[in-house]
């Protein structure tokens, strides 16, 4: 193995992307334009035209499309990356499936922007959170490093175990945020992830397949067991990669829950993504004033990490869930997911759930502070008042 | 054997997995439809009177399943495991070489 | 960590001038984040543009509201926007205009710990031959801040714009460094 | 079995079968039809790209393939981007395509996956220039959902949505020109086809392999369960539909259209003796097919001046 010497460069969360996709040695990439996801494409593209990186790019007429030729692509044993944001993803749904049904290890970031009408272009997780059923992992990415590293993980996660991936960062404020970001060379990024070898291959005429026919009620259920069981499996898949990247390039991913302070805490914020910066910031200062208070980052939405959240249930008093995102006649949905975990086992946390930040509202150090005071005085008092609260609806 | 797909023919088999654990990972084919014999659908039963044929292999080229060969002494034959009687052969015959009659079961 | 609001007009240039000093102070050593102010942005319009600049790494991801230093890189918008709101005691604010300490101090609603002066719009015109400021503007950063090496800026700006075009740019901002006036308030 | 050489050399259409028999068309059906003379023209290092359709069925159900060929499966509109998607998958691997020797790559779709839902993959396919060939098989409605009208249903037929009844609610507008939309982005070549002249239609996919670029094939497929046809009178019926200029097949090569049946010299036979072989049209009155005439004769004689002015 080479020794590793980082390659430090000022970039924003879409140029990160476009950077992992040229490392990983993506050789198809099927996109359509929409705000904020634009730069990624057309950073990539910028690489082909000045020769640096050797794809074959697809401009689609549509993310439907886009979502479908990158199918073919993958199918076709190409490494295949994609790209969209909300509205675009929404209209990708269909093709989700049939990426995760026929088990092909496309990877696509999506730029976490909220759904309309009205309008928007900002922050917010409903869009991905909505394809949460699809059969493709989630991983949500704090900051542009974790864009980049993201992208890289995830490509080798989703070959090990055939099914498609996620890397979800925020509009704007990782899209377009300039930040310091540490790249692997790439002969170390290689050794790491080594070409793709398919489960089938659409041009291996040795013995003619087909692929996705019509199955009947008699083999259909075994096939979504199959992607279920893959599903699973990729959690230890998962946390050895994310271990393997730790002791490679000195960034740990081995845990999907990223933790802090959590042994001694009274409570702990819980969320995902960006929004989780700003918290770790928080909770330092208020670790000074003196509150117990921790942080638990959801790196993996998909797979779920039951058994991490679970340990963390049962040695904190309360989690306070922070949901960009919701559910309409529910709740925030990292809130109702977390919560059902816990059901069947014998930790009970007081768990209170805030919506914040949707569409983009910025939510900032001292918004993590008056969450902190709320959420402090529900378990001094041992009970909640309201289990969802909407943080920043003005009153 | 004489029929269009010989070996293929009498190699293929019905697949059936009693356990998750037979089953691809993947949902890719695993044998032909050769092992899926359509001729019980038919009600009529095309019949070649070869007196008549002049081994024009319009009804060859025609057939949609395919289910008519071509012998090696040039006649045509019927591989009725698979034809499911739609009749087209009959109907475009040039010397009306094959009839349609009502298959007895 | 230092915080820095650029304000601007769509077109100006001030999103590329948060991201030249974000990879100015990158260079020496520090870490960075640079991001516009996340809107819609139309040719014309006033934009906000944000550096942030700390030593170690940088978690916090909002809007910056209370800036330790503000950059103005067209003097027309001291008429409409409130340039120093939010802005710390003793801040810094670096303004391209050709009026006086005076006029300025005027126009702004809260009176800056450093005042920094600077006709960038003439030295953009005669060095670049168009209007745009903001590689000159970061000139009068380094001077009137002491945040950055005049050199960082100028490799930061080559490394923005490739060719004649970054010579070219980063003689703007060595002229506007050596025209800037500061005051200490 | 190995059909002897003295014999092969009599044949019109290639001796090799790279379709199965065992699948489950309808009696008669033309797609199946269509779908075998496609792999007789280019053999087995040919994938097949099928959306949501007929041939989902025919193709054979999981774990059975009815293509000596590999296919994928896919969602209905798709089949212009998935073809897309594996031609570059194949360029990125630095695997030949198309030409004499190439990999074939081959959307096949119905009407309803092409002329409507699929129109907008198909429009990106044929803009972006891929080297693969695109076939709509056209057997004029939705046939695997039930028989629905789809926008290349023709004028005044019986569909099980537009049932007639009292109110002669039948099929109200002319079949959409599907290939005239193909030929507005100027593909390289487009044609028309029909399963009644295999011979034609494998020239054609052959044609198809050796030009550069997209192609774009409309077969017509008839359909004995939609159009009410007795089964064996499928073959019979498509001639007709070319005899009577229903379905005139034609040729467009780069700019230039070339018409190859029936004859431009004569006269094409009335309408009547197509759609009288059919129950689908039984509804029609005098007037309905005196309209549906005009329409096939003024289409006629646009597509005989195309071929005249640019021929």
């Amino acid at each position: 193995m080479a020794e590793y010497k980082p390659i430090r460069k000022v970039v924003s969360g879409n140029y990160a992307a476009a950077y992992a996709v040229k490392h990983a040695r993506v050789q198809v990439v099927a996109a359509y334009p929409i705000t904020p996801q634009t730069s990624i494409i057309e950073k990539i593209a910028e690489f082909i035209a000045n020769g640096e990186a050797d794809i074959q790019y697809v401009p689609v007429e549509s993310e439907h499309s886009a979502m479908a030729a990158s199918i073919g692509a993958s199918a076709a044993g190409a490494r295949a990356f994609t790209a969209t944001s909300a509205q675009g993803l929404a209209l990708m749904h269909e093709m989700l499936h049939w990426a995760s049904g026929a088990r092909l290890p496309v990877v696509m970031v999506n730029v976490n922007r909220a759904m309309a009408p009205p309008w928007s272009v900002w922050d917010d997780q409903t869009d991905s959170l909505a394809q949460r059923d699809t059969g493709w992992m989630q991983f949500y990415a704090e900051n542009n490093q974790e864009v980049y590293d993201g992208v890289l993980m995830s490509f080798k996660v989703a070959e090990t175990v055939n099914v498609p991936a996620m890397v979800i960062e925020s509009a704007f404020i990782l899209s377009h945020t300039y930040d310091v970001v540490e790249m692997i060379p790439q002969e170390l990024v290689d050794e790491f992830l080594p070409p793709r070898k398919p489960l089938y291959d659409l041009a291996d005429f040795s013995r003619a397949i087909s692929v996705g026919a019509l199955a009947t009620p008699n083999d259909y259920y075994e096939f979504r067991y199959k992607l279920a069981k893959a599903m699973e499996d990729a959690k230890k898949v998962i946390k050895d990669v994310g271990k393997e990247f730790g002791e490679r390039f000195g960034r740990d991913y081995s845990e999907m829950i990223e933790k802090g302070y959590v042994d001694d805490a009274d409570f702990v914020f819980m969320g995902m993504g960006s929004l989780m910066g700003t918290v770790k910031e928080a909770v330092d200062l208020l670790r000074k004033e003196g509150y117990k208070v921790g942080y638990a980052k959801v790196r993996w939405f998909r797979p779920f990490p039951k058994e991490e959240l679970l340990e963390i249930a049962e040695s904190v008093k309360g989690i306070a869930v922070l949901d960009r995102n919701f559910s309409f006649g529910q709740e925030g949905i990292l809130f109702n997911e977390a919560k059902g975990v816990l059901y069947n086992t014998s930790a009970r946390p007081i768990m209170k759930n805030y919506i914040v930040g949707l569409g983009g509202r910025d939510f900032t150090v001292p918004d993590v502070k008056a969450i902190a005071e709320d959420m402090k005085r529900v378990i001094e008092a041992g009970k909640l008042d309201r289990e969802v609260e909407w943080y920043h609806l003005k009153r | 054997m004489n029929t269009l797909f010989g070996e293929k023919k009498t190699e293929a088999k019905k697949i059936v997995f009693t356990s998750v654990d037979q089953y691809p990972e993947a949902p890719i084919s695993l044998a032909t439809t050769l092992s899926n014999f359509t001729g019980d659908w038919r009600t009529f039963i095309p019949v070649i009177i070869e007196e008549k044929c002049v081994k024009c292999y319009i009804c060859w080229k025609f057939c949609p399943e395919p289910a008519i060969y071509i012998r090696e002494d040039g006649y045509v034959g019927i591989d009725y495991d698979y034809c499911k009687g739609c009749g087209i052969c009959a109907n475009e015959c040039p010397t009306n070489a094959i009839t349609m009659e009502k298959e007895e079961k | 960590m230092i915080e820095i609001r650029f304000h601007g007009r769509g077109g100006q240039g001030a999103v590329t001038a948060a991201n030249i000093l974000a990879s100015a102070a990158f260079k020496e050593g520090k870490y960075v984040q640079a991001f516009p102010f996340f809107g819609v942005e139309r040719r014309g319009a006033p934009v906000t543009a944000f550096t942030r600049i700390d030593d170690k790494p940088i978690r916090i991801k909002t809007q910056i509201y209370e800036p330790d230093i503000v950059v103005v890189l067209d003097p027309s918008l001291l008429e409409t926007v409130d340039v120093t709101a939010g802005l710390k005691d003793g801040g810094i604010v670096i303004i391209n205009t050709e009026k006086s300490k005076e006029e300025v101090l005027e126009k702004l609603k809260k009176k800056p710990g450093k005042l920094a002066l600077v006709d960038a719009t003439s030295i953009a015109l005669e060095v670049l031959g168009l209007p745009i400021t903001n590689t000159a503007i970061l000139g009068a950063v380094a001077k009137a801040t002491g945040l950055v090496k005049l050199e960082s800026v100028q490799e930061a700006i080559k490394e923005t714009f490739s060719g004649a075009l970054g010579e070219k740019n980063a003689k703007a901002a060595e002229e506007a460094f050596n025209k800037t006036t500061v005051y200490e308030l | 079995m190995e059909i002897p050489e003295s014999i092969k050399k009599r044949l019109t259409i290639p001796a090799e079968e790279h379709f199965f028999a065992g699948h489950t068309a309808c009696q008669g059906c033309g797609a199946s039809l269509g779908l075998r003379y496609v792999l007789k023209a280019y053999g087995k290092k040919t994938i097949v790209v099928i959306p949501a359709c007929c041939s989902t069925i025919i193709a054979g159900a999981w774990p059975y393939n009815t293509l000596d060929a590999n296919l994928f499966h896919t969602a209905f509109e798709t089949t212009g981007a998935v073809i897309s998607g594996i031609e570059a998958a194949l360029k990125a691997r630095g695997i030949k395509v198309k030409g004499e020797d190439g990999v074939m790559v081959v959307g096949w779709a119905g009407d309803g996956g092409t002329a409507d839902i699929g129109l907008q993959a198909l429009s990106g396919f044929l803009e972006r220039g891929h080297d693969a060939v695109y076939i709509m098989y056209d057997n004029e409605a939705y046939m695997n959902t039930g028989i629905q009208r789809s926008s290349s249903t023709p004028y005044g037929a019986w569909t099980t949505n537009t049932p007639g009844g009292k109110m002669h609610f039948l099929e109200k507008r002319h079949k959409k020109k599907v290939i005239d939309i193909v030929i507005a982005h100027e593909v390289p070549y487009a044609a028309t086809a029909s399963v009644a002249f295999p011979e034609d239609f494998i020239r054609k996919l052959k044609k198809a392999r050796k030009i550069p670029g997209p192609s774009f094939i409309q077969l017509f497929s008839p359909c004995p369960t939609g159009w009410r046809s007795p089964t064996d009178k499928s073959i019979e019926i498509a001639r007709l539909a070319v005899q009577t200029a229903y379905f005139p097949l034609f040729e467009y090569e780069n700019g230039k259209y070339k018409i190859n049946m029936p004859s431009p010299k004569k006269e094409p036979k009335p309408i009547e003796e197509f759609l009288k072989l059919q129950g689908r049209f039984k509804y029609m009155t005098r007037e309905d097919i005196e309209n549906l005439q005009a329409w096939v004769l003024r289409e006629w004689e646009k597509l005989k001046k195309l071929a005249e002015v640019f021929g």
